[in-house]
């Protein structure tokens, strides 16, 4: 099989992940009523959410490589949950929040240090080698992995790109929280990238349904150990980008935005008084 | 244009008594205790130090030399460090016992519960004494392999910060006997020191973790 | 820097030279700027306080993006480099035999070629034409093998093996150096690199995997041979042939057909070979090998034999 | 307190050393304004000591087969030049220009912890102390100021060198530590009412977020060095190959501090920098906010590179091509720098002090060893000139062209404020240019000696084609390098006893350091200005056109 075989054939169109996208937009037309540009970023959200589930980067991460699985998780936390926060536009994400049992979700899930501990340990759980194989024995398994790194990355986001920019946390609570978090998640990425090989044994002598091993192995180059050594490197400075973008940009917002709102003490004596 | 100040102060709500209040009202950050501040950057820059430690740990613990010489999983006793350390994770708990009596003005059981935080890190440092002087007695090292190597280092540094945390308390329970914190005074010293306190602790979390339970899960 | 001479060499040069003219260009821009700054904008007397200016969002964007996307325009040059220089470690640890091993020492190279059980000291031959896979290890400290025109530098460390390509496309002689700082005698470990055409090469490697006669000819080197069995030097050199089996110096086999002594201190020939073992430490100090203290006569005989080891 | 004070209070902000409260006040001092110059002192001595050595290893080099110095003596005063300059004084420096500058930037009376201050500097000056003791107990550390295993461990270095260069590293990287941690609590708790941390000088930004990495960076180095000192005075194994350890752990452990410090010396440049452009060029700095929010992204982005110092060990394709994409992303925000520093003084009216052409060299300068800094991203050109002399004059560029040039501007601009009076610009015209043809001379040419295949860290070398030229040329560069810092201390002499008064402002320069008098009194200020943008002094000088939105709503600019 050509790398161009296996880009084509690979695709998995599984319904309930069409289901669920499908879902997703709906929600979403309801919420909003009237089009606006920020749809195009949830737009980009639910596309991206497509992609990282039924194109080949899911069948080869569910067999082959361990490090097309670590793109795939590496979206589903990275960067899905972002674009969709960041499509809700304020006026839509006021209206969500008019709603009882979303405020009163929000209001449990939204303390940061419990969606911090929640994300960064959901992470960290799901890498352990005994968990992480059983999701990939058990579909079914490997389906509630998935939610559960979208669901404790949406909580996780949420503080940071609320919908309603007045009720983000603030560029200092910011940059604190994304750091520790991109501190946290490179960790693990350095463990992955000198653990010896065969971390994730499935990975080491892969079943080969679709015949694309050989393509794998010595056309791409991806032996065992470099496989892990990517998926390591990934997280540990790929990874750290998007939460960077997320800092800059906040930090952009709060430089621009104007300082009325500053008390100024009057000139008066000053600080040689009291000791 | 004082005038034109103080309009901007009435208008933000109130007019800043005095520097204090200028000052706080400007961030979060400015707003909060020094002290504790510096304790925050303290410990993470000790985090930073104890994850190199515990990656020694853990980069040595399949090491050829490690799994044909003495390891975590053929010398340590795991049972009993266990209860020795529960000690040091009930301290955490009567330390925050101590400084929410402080806050109530309940002294009596401030010092008291401040004893006991001193006397389970106590039984901690005991624990680890004797299972050192055991490991040593049976020629396991710091030269003797990788595995002695790294575990007494790690395991030495965690030790040599509860006994920092030790003579801190130990110095906060001499100025509380001696009444310093009556009333509820000087509880940011106290909240301080608490910090450090749950810090040694957390870490030991994730030491008991690398090590004794990641022995025996293997 | 010397010609490169061959492709792995090669390619690091055409990105030097294509990140040197990029370079180039930005300091001349930015120093040019600079220069016609300090003319145009001098203070002068009189002129009040210029207008302020606080920023331009787009213009600051701008000059974010184009350096991006100017590195990204090199990183994407640099892949095929990196991929043709780098052995696949995985692969070439689990198969094949290396055509080279090279074992970086406290101010030596050991030269193996473990296929024609040849071993010899800071003199590397190659045939031209062909990509050797050379093995690297470090005997005590790390030590680093640099060839600047054949091949990107790799260091030797001990306790972990690497592995580079080495390729040679024209014959000639080619310098090299130990590149990682290793101790007092740093400075003095150099490596030459022969390329020589495949022909030649088999020649040079049969000669090289002949053992040393046991008795050398002439009666001065046949002296010399019983000072180096009862004087130390056997307890640190072997000489392939003889009872000398030590590997803690050079292996000394054939000596004499090396063009350095003492990883280039001095040319190798006879009057340097006396002076180097009158006293080794005078002439490259801090080196591991004692001054024996031989007298004239003896150091006459030693000489001798060494010559003879060809 | 009943006790009777062992040291008086101080009454004057700089006391002479003759007065009766004379020496004991400068030792017990825990006046930032004072232990700042004390910083800077030391550091000027460690300088000129670091200085010497690398003249001495310029004269063994300048010519092929020299044998001014024996290797072992060569070997002891490179590791001992970096060690000195990287510790004792860029880092130093750096701090103690923070100390001096950041409680008066941002109108506090001190630092937060001033006894801790103390301590910092303390330890500083004795863990200086101690490395150089080492030269009189038995031989300097000789493996390098990166000291790589196994090299530095028992086997291979066995005089008490490198263990004193352990003690003593730690000593000064808890100081650091602790500094830096005082410099952060200072600026996010002292700030004066209005000083919102969108209003405080570059400089405090910078020094902000520099102390922020020394406090995630500096432990490492701290944790190496106790694994280092651990496997030579108790036969331990970290790094020891032959009983299972690893000598590339120190690599690693050691480049993810010692990336991060490369920053962590130049960052403050890039703030004291983003002060003197903008008032000799009497504008202000343009894009506040890409200057400081670039540094966010050095900050994150320097965690993430270290690995780029590792290519020569074989790290593999993988790691290779990895931390050379991170290495090449890190020249976007320094790029926007050197823009936004170049846009600042496009439009302006440049005054040419000495400060100033200092800074404007600092561009320069600094352009040049950030393109060479790149070429090393570029792991193929990395593999091939790593450890030769164009390293080594890439990094001069940088660190000496770079920062030190941004200090000796600093210093020529904040010396009328530490001492009263106004530095010779007639000497510094001749001190810069001594200084500028010097550097240029000696680094220059080490690009084409390592293009040539010089490797670094050689006592000596034999006569290869052009080394001998090039490196006597470097060579008598560097003694006219070494005259122009004498020249700078000889201004700094001449200066102190008969230098111009500078009164308050002589520059009209526009933050809060430049609103007190010259040098400060003890707490600093009698009273601070209002700080309603980010320059409090141009508001006041020009209220007709001030940096904030007046209330009323009409003219002026935003912050």
């Amino acid at each position: 099989m050509t790398t161009t075989q296996l880009f084509m054939s690979t695709w998995r169109w599984d319904p309930t992940v069409l289901l669920g996208c499908a879902a997703l937009l709906a929600a979403y037309a309801g919420l909003l009523r009237r089009l606006v540009p920020a749809a195009l970023l949830f737009g980009a959200g639910v596309a991206t959410l497509l992609l990282s589930l039924v194109s080949p980067i899911d069948t080869l991460g569910d067999t082959y490589l361990v490090s097309a699985h670590m793109v795939q998780h590496l979206l589903l936390l990275l960067i899905v949950p972002p674009l969709l926060l960041l499509g809700i536009p304020p006026q839509a994400g006021a209206r969500l929040l008019a709603w009882a049992p979303a405020r009163r979700l929000e209001r449990v899930l939204s303390r940061p240090a419990l969606a911090w501990v929640l994300a960064v340990s959901t992470i960290w759980v799901w890498h352990v080698p005994a968990l992480y194989d059983a999701a990939l024995a058990d579909e079914g398994l490997h389906v509630v992995e998935h939610l559960c790194f979208l669901i404790t990355a949406t909580i996780f986001w949420w503080p940071v790109l609320h919908p309603v920019p007045a009720r983000r946390l603030d560029v200092g609570a910011v940059l604190i929280y994304l750091v520790s978090a991109a501190l946290a998640s490179d960790l693990l990425g350095i463990i992955i990238t000198f653990a010896p090989t065969g971390l994730y044994p499935p990975y080491l002598h892969p079943p080969n349904p679709h015949g694309v091993l050989t393509l794998l192995r010595d056309d791409w180059g991806l032996s065992p150990a470099t496989d892990q050594q990517i998926a390591g490197v990934l997280m540990w400075i790929f990874g750290s980008l998007p939460y960077l973008a997320v800092i800059l940009g906040t930090l952009a917002r709060w430089l621009d935005e104007p300082e009325a709102d500053l008390r100024v003490r009057a000139p008066g004596p000053a600080l040689t008084e009291e000791a | 244009m004082i005038q034109a100040e103080q309009q901007l102060g009435a208008r933000a709500g109130a007019t800043p008594a005095s520097d204090e209040a200028g000052r706080e009202q400007l961030d979060r950050f400015a707003a909060m205790d020094p002290h504790k501040m510096g304790m925050v950057l303290f410990i993470l820059s000790e985090s930073v130090f104890f994850t190199l430690l515990i990656l020694a740990y853990l980069l040595y613990r399949a090491a050829p030399a490690v799994a044909n010489g003495p390891n975590a999983k053929t010398v340590l006793d795991i049972g009993l460090t266990a209860i020795f350390s529960a000690c040091l994770f009930a301290s955490s708990g009567t330390i925050w016992l101590a400084d929410r009596s402080l806050a109530r003005g309940r002294d009596g059981l401030f010092r008291f519960w401040l004893a006991a935080t001193i006397g389970l890190g106590g039984i901690f440092i005991f624990g680890q004494g004797q299972e050192y002087y055991r490991l040593l007695t049976h020629n396991v090292t710091v030269s003797q392999n990788v595995f002695g190597t790294t575990f007494f280092t790690l395991t030495g540094f965690h030790g040599l910060h509860v006994i920092v945390g030790l003579i801190a308390l130990l110095i906060l329970l001499g100025l509380a006997l001696a009444g310093q914190f009556k009333g509820g005074q000087h509880r940011a010293a106290v909240e301080t020191i608490a910090l450090y306190w749950h810090f040694v602790d957390a870490v030991w979390v994730v030491v008991f973790s690398v090590i004794y339970i990641g022995a025996w899960l293997s | 820097m010397p010609d490169p001479q061959s492709p792995l060499a090669q390619a690091s040069i055409d990105l030097f030279n294509g990140a040197l003219l990029i370079s180039t260009l930005i300091v001349l821009g930015v120093g040019g700027l600079l220069a016609y700054m300090m003319v145009r904008y001098r203070a002068r007397s009189g002129a009040g306080e210029p207008t302020p200016d606080f920023g331009n969002h787009k213009l600051e964007i701008a000059w974010t993006i184009a350096p991006a996307i100017l590195l990204t325009v090199i990183a994407v040059f640099t892949f095929p480099a990196l991929r043709a220089q780098e052995v696949d470690t995985s692969k070439a640890a689990g198969g094949g035999t290396p055509d080279l091993i090279v074992i970086g020492h406290q101010w030596w190279w050991e030269i193996r070629y473990p296929q024609a059980n040849v071993v010899t000291a800071n003199e590397l031959h190659l045939p031209t034409g062909r990509q050797l896979l050379v093995q690297l290890e470090g005997a005590d400290v790390i030590h680093s093998l640099w060839i600047p025109q054949l091949a990107p530098k790799l260091d030797n460390v001990p306790g972990h093996t690497n592995w580079m390509w080495l390729r040679a496309d024209r014959a000639g002689t080619y310098q090299g150096a130990c590149a990682e700082y290793c101790g007092t005698q740093h400075a003095w470990m150099l490596i030459r690199a022969v390329a020589q055409a495949p022909a030649d090469f088999d020649a040079w490697l049969r000669q090289q995997g002949a053992p040393a006669a046991a008795v050398p000819a002439g009666a001065a080197a046949q002296h010399g041979a019983q000072i180096f069995a009862q004087r130390t030097c056997i307890s640190c050199h072997a000489i392939a042939g003889t009872a000398a089996r030590a590997v803690v110096g050079p292996n000394l086999t054939h000596f004499a057909s090396r063009q350095i002594l003492a990883a280039g201190v001095l040319e190798n020939n006879a009057a340097n070979v006396t002076r180097w073992l009158r006293n080794p430490q005078s002439v490259k100090p801090g080196n591991l090998m004692p001054n024996v203290r031989l007298s004239d006569d003896e150091l006459r005989d030693l000489t001798a034999y060494m010559e003879s080891l060809r | 307190m009943s006790a009777i004070p062992l040291v008086p209070e101080p009454t004057a902000a700089l006391p002479r050393l003759r007065s009766n409260e004379g020496l004991l006040s400068w030792v017990a001092t825990v006046d930032h304004k004072q232990i700042g110059i004390l910083y800077l002192i030391t550091t000027i001595f460690f300088l000129l000591v670091g200085g010497l050595e690398a003249e001495l290893m310029r004269i063994q080099l300048a010519q092929p087969r020299n044998t001014f110095l024996s290797p072992e003596a060569y070997n002891q005063l490179f590791t001992m030049h970096g060690t000195t300059m990287i510790f004792l004084v860029v880092m130093p420096i750096l701090i103690g220009f923070g100390n001096y500058l950041v409680p008066l930037m941002i109108g506090a009376r001190d630092v937060a912890f001033p006894r801790l201050n103390a301590l910092s500097y303390w330890l500083l000056l004795f863990s200086g102390l101690l490395l150089y003791y080492s030269f009189i107990a038995g031989g300097a550390p000789d493996a390098g100021w990166f000291a790589y295993t196994p090299l530095s461990e028992k086997p291979y270095s066995t005089t008490p060198g490198l263990d004193y260069y352990a003690v003593g590293l730690l000593a000064s990287g808890i100081g650091s530590v602790a500094a830096a941690i005082n410099l952060i609590v200072t600026i996010l708790t002292l700030r004066a009412p209005g000083m919102s941390l969108r209003r405080v000088p570059l400089f405090v930004w910078m020094v902000l977020f520099n102390s922020l990495l020394i406090v995630l960076a500096l432990p490492s180095l701290n944790a190496s060095l106790v694994m280092l000192l651990i496997d030579r005075q108790l036969n331990a194994h970290f790094f020891d190959a032959l009983h299972g350890g690893q000598p590339l752990l120190w690599q690693h452990f050691f480049w993810s501090f010692g990336h991060p410090e490369v920053y962590i010396m130049v960052l403050p440049a890039f703030g004291m920098i983003s002060e003197i452009l903008p008032v000799f060029s009497r504008k202000p700095i343009y894009g506040y906010g890409f200057v400081a929010g670039s540094t966010i992204g050095i900050v994150v982005l320097s965690l993430l590179v270290y690995g780029h110092h590792m290519f020569a060990s074989g790290l593999g394709f993988t790691l290779d091509l990895a931390f050379g994409l991170a290495s090449m992303l890190i020249a976007v925000p320094t790029g926007v720098k050197i823009f936004n520093w170049l846009a600042t003084v496009w439009g302006g009216a440049i005054r040419f002090t000495t400060a100033m052409c200092f800074a404007l060299s600092f561009l320069f300068l600094f352009t040049m060893g950030g393109v060479t800094g790149v070429m090393f991203a570029i792991v193929p050109i990395d593999k091939e000139l790593e450890d030769s002399y164009f390293v080594v004059a890439h990094m001069h560029y940088v660190l000496f062209g770079g920062t030190f040039f941004a200090v000796i501007a600093a210093f020529y601009y904040w010396f009328p404020k530490m001492s009263g009076r106004m530095l010779s610009e007639r000497i510094g015209k001749i001190n810069f240019w001594l200084m500028f043809i010097g550097f240029n001379l000696t680094f220059f040419i080490q690009h084409f000696l390592g293009w040539a295949g010089m490797p670094r860290r050689i006592y000596t070398y034999d006569n290869n084609p052009g080394w001998d030229w090039m490196n006597l040329v470097s060579t008598i560069g560097a003694v006219i390098l070494a005259v122009g810092v004498l020249v700078f201390i000889v201004n700094v002499f001449v200066s102190l006893r008969r230098g111009a008064p500078a009164g308050d402002n002589p520059w009209n320069a526009w933050t809060l350091e430049w609103a007190t008098t010259s040098p400060p009194p003890l707490y600093n200020f009698d009273q601070v200005p209002p700080v309603r943008s980010r320059r409090p002094l141009w508001d006041l000088a020009h209220p007709e056109q001030p940096d904030y939105q007046p209330p009323a709503g009409q003219g002026g600019h935003n912050q």
